[in-house]
């Protein structure tokens, strides 16, 4: 019972859940709407809305049977047509969902009974029941999508009452809620704060219960607090060094390998994160079973770098504009890591900070050699393929790679018949991946809240959603 | 005065409208675009180009400044493009929020700051003098972002006394509500004391040295009269100017203060609209900031006349 | 009858003692300058030089003001910035002085239509909210510190534009311009070679302040991310990314802070000094 | 009037007892008190042992040039000597007590309720924002504790008995709704308020019109009679001093010089100071004479003790001991003191004329053509013709209709009050402002067409010379620059020859040629006139205007600006129109006067026929308000001119009309006055008859010359 008072860093742009981009949008979605299925904090697909799944043998027909009696907060019930609604609006093209592009798998979709709702596959997808756990595909009242950006409805443990743009989000407890006695809060406050300094000390004075997504460089001082705690989890979400794989002199693999070999992965998860995550070599984080332990992470070796350079035909380096985002912390820092990094090695660094909206347009997908990041994904497969297979949807537009060797270890790694083929498939797309070095992804980041005492029965999540069912306040 | 009111309510007007064309075509020039800040990373052109379509932004700019004009003469401000909900009550609730802002330190600048003008103009070259002088310095010397550092680092993670950032509003206790003004409150007017209280300084001492003061005293009265009723209201004329700019600063946003403090006014809300592109947001915020801005100013000319009988006459005449 | 008036004195001799405030002053941004002018010479070590092992290090022998969150050295690093703060202040100074003279006096001198329009078209610019001048010059390309002096310096056109004029407008009503007039002068020697000699005492004094203000405001550009770019050492910029770290490792902030405060205090001081060395008689200051 | 001496002889009959025998304690007595300034620069000593008493009942005038420490004497007194001012020693005895030993709380006290203040300037001594009343009020309700509701009351009657008529009207406005002569007589009315014992009046008419001036004067002398006062009456206008005080002291370069009755200081100066201070007084009744006498040399500094006579640099008669020894104070009777040893050596000899009695120049060359043709001159400023309707504006009319010409050699003198479009005229003369209507030629040539056209050339031939001569000089360019630029403009010569000219100007205006490289503040008020002089000769011109050219001057440097203008006009042919609102000054220097009121001309002609009846009422107003010495004669009753706030006169009628005394009716308001004219060029224009004019005995009995002067 209570009432939780968190913190986001971040202004909310919209509540319609078909429309997030943003972490912090990411938090509200969860606790007013629900998915067919949803991502546990094992990272495993478990049922939510639909009760359970089936699908054909050649993997293109899937069932999903919905829980009866979920109604939606303005007390409608839920049924096989909202289903069908949501997922056709994320893949209209107008929407503007970032989701579509997994929704381009279906072939045809069908609402069989109130109840029961049925998708035809183009291609075969063993995934296909996790993509209703990705952030966007959440379950909206067909008859209300018109005013989801301002007062959604949804089905999930929390009503909306209030939104003030820049300022918070008021929710209250869904007496409907279809988990029993479930969620334990009355409230939840979202507060919009984007200083972290007063964040933290807001939190030091009790005025806030949770900080989501707590700014690494005030972590230390949490945990000196007794009356706080840090709470963190490993992620698959990643920063990335961008190298565009057609745009000179990143079109030559012996350069962005030298580039790769260059930075010392291990001293820029330090700087940019203060040691908050973990060095990797793809968007596979060690602590995966797929991740390949054979694989090291080598220290810098400018000397190295230097030398393909010169191989490549750069024997006294190249100038380049490294542009990063503005207003992310850690890529800004990482960006200057990669600066100071690539000196040794004769590469002249400019490091350009640009607007997000403009890097939205102008940067990435276009420039040559950018700093980008991406949130952790489901499935192996959607944190894989689409940056990597020349037909990804993420890599023709971010780094343009393209191996036919690459292609058939994913094409085959998505129909693979057993775990082990499948470890093995990613295991040699790992190793493939290190050596072309499309682009270099330093670290994979953990995800840590910082809370009061008086939270109890809250995990962070590895797709760092707020799950604050279970969660209640002294 | 009537006259003089009608005619600057005629250029007030006559300026939003060159303001209103030029916020239009500057917002169309800045690089970046909606369609492509809503459709998200690695969005397809197709894909922008729908959302372009959906939002009317295909159309000539001409079409799209004539759909936007009419409705503000409507009294609608638009749709933001991002939020998806009208702009007029987002913009009215960080006005109001400015607007409280810009009250409550203004009045405190206003009253400490010509008291210590006053004070140091009386004691001129005195210690008095010297130690508002001091003080003007430290104000002016250190930038307004540091002092809101420090103020946040003191009173909130140090001595726990304030909350140190957010705003909660009225309606849940005056007290609350007004410790999340101290802060801010502060912070502007540690930043905007120093300049009112030098100009007071040196306008008293100027009307110190007038006739009509030496006359005042060569009528006997005493040194608070003198000061007060015959010094004072003369003095004041350009610290009214400038409190009436600063009142248009605070409520035109002050970016940095509003972030530090995450005190959601109209600064943090024109770079929110800023940084997503949202064009119907920046161009709705910045028209009434500058409508806002350019009352001020009028309303301090009005003030001037009504403290000034002379200009009032001129006024009439004019 | 005749009303005779003692004859006002304009100037003092220039042999007279210098104002303490200007001494003062000199003495202030006397090391400023140089580090501007020397800094990346002077500073012990390179202010881009990262130090994984010495971040976040508080002052020391090795490092007199501490290292920040990349191990570089803060004191480097301020002086490094000395040059971009003040060339900040001093540039978009001298930007919205040439811009704002010029029509200041034509506004002064004109008046009528043409002045009444400059004037309406700096109401305009000035109702426009700096930051946003400030993101629109530098977001139309990629930013870089001399679009931060172009924004900053059209941000004060208008405040100097109203102050040419007021006093050109003092200065019309004065009889050696109708004595310029007589001669059969032109209006442009009238304006230069009579006004502007008049004007640029006073102004000399404003130039002073808002070169302060221009500091301030780069810092604040600066701050939000609009001006200077990483890793340059912009005091503002530095002041900004030092907040996350102000409670372990305030020296950070500080250190450019302290310039900061230096750089405004030596320079409002000399243009205090300067109006006491031009005019004795004014006595009041803002 | 009971009590003093009355050598006021101007006073009119107001019934005069016979002065009783002096009564032993002053009201007011200043002993040896010595006064510095703290500056920049060192200390100034303004005021060294300066002593004079004040009787009960008596007004005592202090007179001096400017700078010679007449307000700081004035100030100390008040104890309002503001920053830097110190009383270094001496007393301030008021009613037989030291004010310099009372505490200040004390000396405020005093302030306002049994001393109280009139100073120069009204428009500047009322607070703005502050009404009238109220002001008036405060002393009433600070010192004789009045509610603010008796004070009110007072407060009208106060106005009313300083003369205002519409007592109500006036206590509830502001100042700036006020006229010069309706705040003057407001500040008047708050000294008057508490009945105090001694009024300090600093220079109260100096910036008021010469009509407007008289009616003060005239009340301040009623009122110091019917309130049995005493005053101090600082002024440096000699005329209005002899209208007003019994007994006058002498102050130069901070020391009392001579102090004596009036009548016998002004008629019989003992002082070489006082002497030359008279002598180079323009007179009207003076024969007409090329020079004026001047005192050469300029104003004493003042830093330390005077070691020797201060006034021994500048006088004619000094010899080895004035320039060694500091002179004594010489008390004769009657309160009469002289600090000159030789003062009864010299009691016959007069103040050397160098220009003697020479007649002027003599008569003009015949008729050709005028230089300067004025015809139906008509200037309105800030008319606007607006869209918006509140904003359209009809405009002011500064000059209506004005026609006029100026002969080769003559020189016009142009005289009316204040805001009479004096200024207008000259500005349109020099194509400086755009005629409404009507043409200005020179020589035949439209001058401000040819300028609207471009062409600079006639600007050559005619200069312009003006009041303020500290503001006519860029204060950033060398005397020698300044000069030069004419030269330059005028495609003369090389450098080499220019510095020759300008050597050359320099030397013809009496300064020596080393002052071109001098900034304007380093010369005195006279030698920037001589500058500014000088550089309106630089193009050879034939035309000058003349704008109250020496107004701001003092009297002995108005004289030798006065003598140079002459002279040059003589050597070298000049026209002038000669702008002033100082009639002696226009008689002294003018072949003829336009007498002009509310933009139109009222009365023209020749000097001497126009000093003479018959007079346009405005003229004979004016001519009555004149200060003068005794020697002039005695005065003819002042016609007291109503000083109105409103722009004069109603369109159509006469302008004159809304303050004429002799206005006949209606008709004055609706028709334009008929021009009329009586001979030698002497035009009226007024509807009262020529016949019923010249009824009128003369403003001037003794004017000097005759019908002679007339020509
Ligand atoms: N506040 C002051 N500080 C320094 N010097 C002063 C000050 N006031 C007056 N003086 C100087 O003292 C001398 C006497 O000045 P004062 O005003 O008494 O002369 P005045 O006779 O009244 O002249 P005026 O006719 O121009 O009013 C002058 O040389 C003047 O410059
Ligand atoms: N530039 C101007 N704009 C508007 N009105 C003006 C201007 N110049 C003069 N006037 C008005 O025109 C009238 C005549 O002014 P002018 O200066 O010619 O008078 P004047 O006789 O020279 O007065 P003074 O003796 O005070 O110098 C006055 O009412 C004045 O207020
Ligand atoms: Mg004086
Ligand atoms: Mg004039
Ligand atoms: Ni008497």
């Amino acid at each position: 019972a209570g009432t939780l008072k968190l913190s986001v860093d971040s202004n909310l742009n919209t509540l319609d859940p078909a429309k997030m981009k943003g972490g912090q949008e990411y938090v509200a979605a969860y606790l007013i709407f629900n998915g067919l299925t949803v991502i546990g904090h094992d990272m495993k697909v478990k049922p939510d809305l639909a009760e359970r799944w089936e699908h054909s043998d050649d993997l293109k027909s899937w069932t999903f049977h919905l829980r009866k009696g979920v109604k939606f907060h303005n007390g409608r019930d839920l049924d096989a047509e909202d289903v069908v609604a949501s997922i056709a609006r994320i893949q209209d093209k107008a929407t503007g969902s970032t989701a579509r592009v997994n929704f381009e798998i279906v072939e045809s979709m069908k609402a069989l009974d109130p109840l029961t709702v049925q998708f035809q596959l183009k291609t075969p997808y063993a995934g296909f029941a996790e993509l209703f756990g990705e952030r966007q595909a959440r379950i909206v009242p067909r008859d209300a999508v018109d005013s989801l950006a301002s007062k959604p409805v949804g089905t999930g443990p929390f009503e909306f009452v209030s939104f003030a743009p820049g300022d918070r989000v008021v929710l209250k407890r869904n007496p409907n809620y279809f988990e029993p006695g479930l969620p334990k809060l009355d409230e939840v406050v979202m507060r919009i704060l984007p200083e972290a300094a007063a964040q933290v000390a807001a939190l030091t004075t009790g005025e806030l219960d949770l900080v989501w997504n707590l700014p690494l460089e005030a972590i230390d001082k949490v945990k000196a607090d007794t009356k706080l705690k840090v709470d963190s989890v490993p992620t698959s979400t990643w920063d990335g060094v961008i190298m565009n794989n057609t745009v000179k002199p990143f079109d030559d693999a012996r350069v962005r390998k030298a580039v790769a070999m260059a930075l010392d992965k291990q001293a820029i998860t330090q700087i940019a994160l203060f040691g908050n995550g973990t060095p990797t070599h793809s968007p596979i984080p060690p602590s995966h079973p797929y991740y390949n332990k054979d694989l090291k992470i080598a220290k810098g070796d400018p000397a190295g770098a230097k030398k393909l350079l010169a191989e490549a035909g750069y024997p006294s380096g190249f100038e380049v504009t490294l542009y990063t985002p503005a207003g992310r912390a850690t890529r800004e820092r990482l960006g200057l890591a990669v600066r100071e990094l690539l000196k040794p090695a004769g590469i002249t660094v400019n490091v350009q900070r640009v607007p997000f909206d403009v890097f939205l347009k102008d940067i990435e997908g276009k420039a040559g050699f950018y700093i980008d990041g991406f949130f952790s994904r489901p499935t192996i497969d959607t944190s894989f393929y689409p940056w990597y297979h020349s037909k990804g949807s993420w890599n023709t537009a971010l780094w343009s790679y393209s191996n036919p060797k690459m292609d058939q270890l994913l094409d085959g790694a998505r129909q693979a018949k057993s775990e082990d083929e499948a470890r093995t498939l990613y295991g040699q797309a790992q190793a493939l991946a290190v050596e072309d070095s499309p682009g270099v992804i330093p670290y994979v980041i953990n995800h840590i809240n910082g809370l009061s005492a008086r939270v109890h029965g809250f995990h962070s999540h590895p797709m760092m959603f707020l799950d604050l069912r279970d969660v209640s306040v002294d | 005065m009537l006259a003089y009111t009608l005619t600057r309510l005629l250029y007030l007007a006559l300026v939003l409208v060159v303001m209103s064309v030029l916020i239009f075509l500057v917002t169309q020039a800045m690089p970046g675009d909606v369609a492509s800040m809503i459709a998200g990373q690695f969005a397809s052109p197709e894909v922008v180009q729908a959302i372009s379509v959906k939002l009317g932004l295909d159309q000539p700019l001409i079409v799209q400044y004539g759909r936007w004009a009419a409705g503000i003469l409507h009294g609608d401000l638009g749709r933001s493009l991002v939020l998806e909900q009208p702009i007029a009550p987002i913009l009215m609730e960080a006005l109001a929020r400015s607007l409280v802002l810009a009250v409550v330190a203004l009045t405190v600048v206003a009253v400490a700051g010509i008291g210590l003008g006053v004070l140091a103009a009386v004691r001129r070259g005195k210690l008095t003098d010297q130690m508002v002088s001091g003080i003007s310095y430290l104000g002016i010397a250190v930038p307004d972002f540091f002092w809101a550092i420090v103020l946040v680092l003191v009173f909130g993670s140090y001595m726990k006394l304030l909350p140190t950032g957010g705003y909660t509003p009225v309606a849940e206790g005056v007290l609350p509500w007004a410790a999340h003004l101290v802060l801010p409150v502060v912070t502007l007017v540690l930043m905007l004391l120093a300049r009112i209280a030098r100009l007071t300084r040196s306008s008293m001492i100027d009307v110190l040295q007038t006739n009509y003061v030496k006359f005042a005293r060569a009528k006997g009265m005493p040194e608070s009269v003198v000061i007060l009723r015959h010094a004072l209201k003369n003095a004041l004329l350009p610290t009214i100017t400038v409190l009436a700019i600063d009142f248009g600063l605070i409520l035109g946003g002050v970016v940095v203060i509003e972030t530090i403090f995450s005190y959601p006014g109209m600064g943090r809300l024109l770079l929110f609209a800023i940084q997503r592109h949202d064009l119907p947001l920046i161009q709705a915020t910045i028209l009434v900031v500058s409508a806002a801005y350019c009352l001020a100013n009028l309303v301090a000319d009005l003030l001037y006349a009504f403290v000034n009988p002379k200009i009032r006459h001129g006024m009439r005449t004019a | 009858m005749t009303a005779a008036s003692p004859a006002p004195r304009r100037l003092s001799s220039r042999r007279s003692a210098l104002p303490v405030s200007l001494v003062v002053g000199l003495v202030l941004l006397a090391p400023l300058l140089v580090a501007a002018f020397a800094g990346s010479w002077i500073a012990p070590y390179p202010y881009d030089e990262m130090n994984i092992m010495s971040r976040l290090q508080p002052p020391g022998p090795e490092f007199w003001f501490g290292t920040d969150e990349f191990g570089r050295d803060v004191f480097s690093r301020t002086l490094v910035g000395t040059g971009s703060s003040l060339l900040m202040g001093v540039a978009a100074t001298a930007l919205s002085l040439m811009a704002g003279v010029p029509l200041g006096l034509i506004a002064g001198y004109k008046g009528g239509r043409a002045g009444e329009a400059i004037m309406r078209a700096m109401d305009v610019l000035m109702s426009f909210p700096p930051i946003l001048l400030g993101i629109l010059v530098l977001a139309v390309t990629p930013p870089a510190q001399w679009k931060a002096i172009v924004a900053i310096g059209i941000v004060y056109v208008p405040q100097v534009v109203r102050l040419a004029r007021a006093i050109t407008l003092e200065l019309m009503q004065e009889e050696f311009i109708t004595a310029a007039r007589l001669r059969g002068e032109s209006a442009a020697y009238i304006l230069f070679h009579e006004i502007l000699p008049n004007i640029w005492p006073p102004l000399a004094v404003e130039a002073s302040l808002r070169v302060v203000f221009a500091i301030l405001l780069g810092a604040s550009l600066s701050f939000i991310g609009m001006g200077a770019q990483p890793p340059s050492s912009d005091w503002g910029l530095m002041i900004a990314e030092a907040r996350p770290f102000v409670e372990q490792a305030p020296w950070i902030a500080l250190c450019p802070g302290f310039a900061l405060a230096i750089a405004v205090i030596g320079i409002n001081l000399l243009g205090d000094g300067l109006r006491a060395l031009l005019d004795p008689r004014n006595t009041g200051s803002h | 009037m009971t009590t003093a001496p009355h050598t006021r002889s101007a006073v009119p009959p107001v019934a005069v007892p016979a002065p009783a025998s002096r009564p032993a304690a002053p009201l007011l007595d200043v002993r040896g008190l010595t006064i510095s300034y703290g500056t920049g620069r060192g200390t100034l000593r303004a005021v060294s042992d300066v002593g004079f008493s004040i009787l009960p009942g008596e007004v005592m005038g202090l007179v001096g040039e400017s700078g010679s420490g007449k307000s700081t004497v004035a100030m100390a007194v008040l104890d309002l000597l503001g920053e830097g001012g110190r009383v270094e020693s001496g007393e301030i005895l008021f009613r037989g007590t030291d004010l310099r030993r009372l505490a200040p709380a004390e000396r405020r006290a005093l302030r306002g309720d049994s001393i109280a203040a009139v100073f120069q300037d009204p428009f500047t001594s009322l607070n703005p924002a502050l009404t009238v009343g109220r002001q008036i009020a405060e002393p009433l309700i600070r010192h004789k504790r009045l509610t603010p509701r008796q004070a009110a009351v007072r407060v009208e009657e106060l106005l009313g008995e300083v003369g205002i008529r519409d007592p109500r009207r006036v206590a509830a406005a502001y100042p700036h709704e006020l006229s010069g002569g309706m705040q003057q007589r407001a500040l008047i009315a708050t000294a008057l308020g508490c009945e105090p014992g001694l009024l300090i009046l600093d220079e109260p008419t100096t910036a008021l019109d010469v009509t407007v001036e008289a009616r003060i004067i005239d009340l301040l002398a009623k009122l110091c009679d019917s309130h049995h006062l005493s005053a101090l009456f600082v002024s440096h206008n000699l005329g209005i001093v002899n209208r007003i005080c019994q007994s006058v002291t002498v102050l130069y370069g901070g020391v009392v010089v001579e102090t004596g009755p009036t009548g016998r200081v002004l008629s019989r100066p003992a002082h070489p100071y006082t002497k030359g201070l008279i002598a180079a007084l323009p007179r009207i009744t003076a024969e007409r004479r090329a020079r004026l006498p001047s005192i050469p040399g300029t104003v004493a500094k003042l830093s330390g003790p005077p070691a020797a006579c201060v006034f021994a640099p500048r006088c004619p008669f000094a010899e080895e001991t004035c320039r060694s020894h500091p002179q004594e104070m010489r008390a004769e009777g009657d309160g009469t003191g002289v600090r000159c040893w030789k003062a009864d050596a010299l009691a016959t000899t007069s103040w050397p004329d160098e220009g003697g009695t020479a007649p002027r120049r003599g008569a003009l060359p015949a008729r050709s053509a005028p230089l300067v043709e004025v015809e139906h001159l008509r200037k309105i400023y800030g008319a606007s013709t607006s869209i918006l309707p509140w904003l359209r504006r009809a405009g002011t009319v500064a000059v209506d209709d004005v026609s006029f010409t100026i002969d080769r050699g003559e020189v016009l003198g142009v005289v009316g009050e204040s805001g009479s479009g004096k200024s207008t005229i000259g500005r349109a003369l020099l194509a400086l402002t755009e005629p409404s209507a009507g043409t200005v030629l020179f020589d035949g040539a439209d001058f401000p067409q040819q300028v609207r056209r471009g062409d600079q050339t006639l600007r050559r031939r005619a200069q312009l010379v003006f009041q303020n001569s500290a503001a006519s000089l860029n204060p950033r360019k060398t005397v020698g620059q300044a000069m030069e630029r004419p030269l330059v403009l005028a495609g003369r010569g090389d450098a080499e020859e220019r510095r020759r000219t300008v050597a050359g100007l320099l030397t013809r205006v009496g300064l020596p040629a080393a002052y071109a490289d001098r900034y304007p503040h380093e010369l005195s008020g006279g030698e920037r006139q001589r500058v500014n002089i000088a550089r309106a000769l630089a193009t050879d011109p034939e035309f000058v205007v003349c704008d109250e050219a020496v107004s701001a001057l003092d009297v002995s440097v108005q004289a030798n600006i006065l003598n140079l203008l002459a002279g040059l006009r003589d050597e070298m042919g000049l026209s002038y129109l000669f702008i002033t609102h100082d009639i002696a000054v226009v008689a002294h220097i003018a072949d003829r006067v336009l007498v002009v009121y509310g933009g139109t001309i009222c009365e023209e002609g020749p000097v001497g026929r126009v000093l003479r009846p018959p007079y346009h009422p405005y003229t004979e107003a004016l001519l009555s308000a004149v200060p003068r010495l005794a020697e002039d004669g005695s005065e003819p009753p002042r016609i007291l001119l109503e000083d109105s706030a409103l722009p004069p006169g109603g369109r159509g009628g006469c302008a004159f009309a809304g303050r004429c005394p002799r206005k006949l009716g209606a008709v004055c308001d609706e028709q334009a006055p008929p021009v009329r004219e009586t001979d030698q060029g002497h035009r009226i224009a007024c509807h009262i008859p020529l016949a019923t004019l010249a009824e009128r005995a003369p403003v001037f009995p003794k004017l000097a010359g005759g019908d002679a002067a007339a020509r």
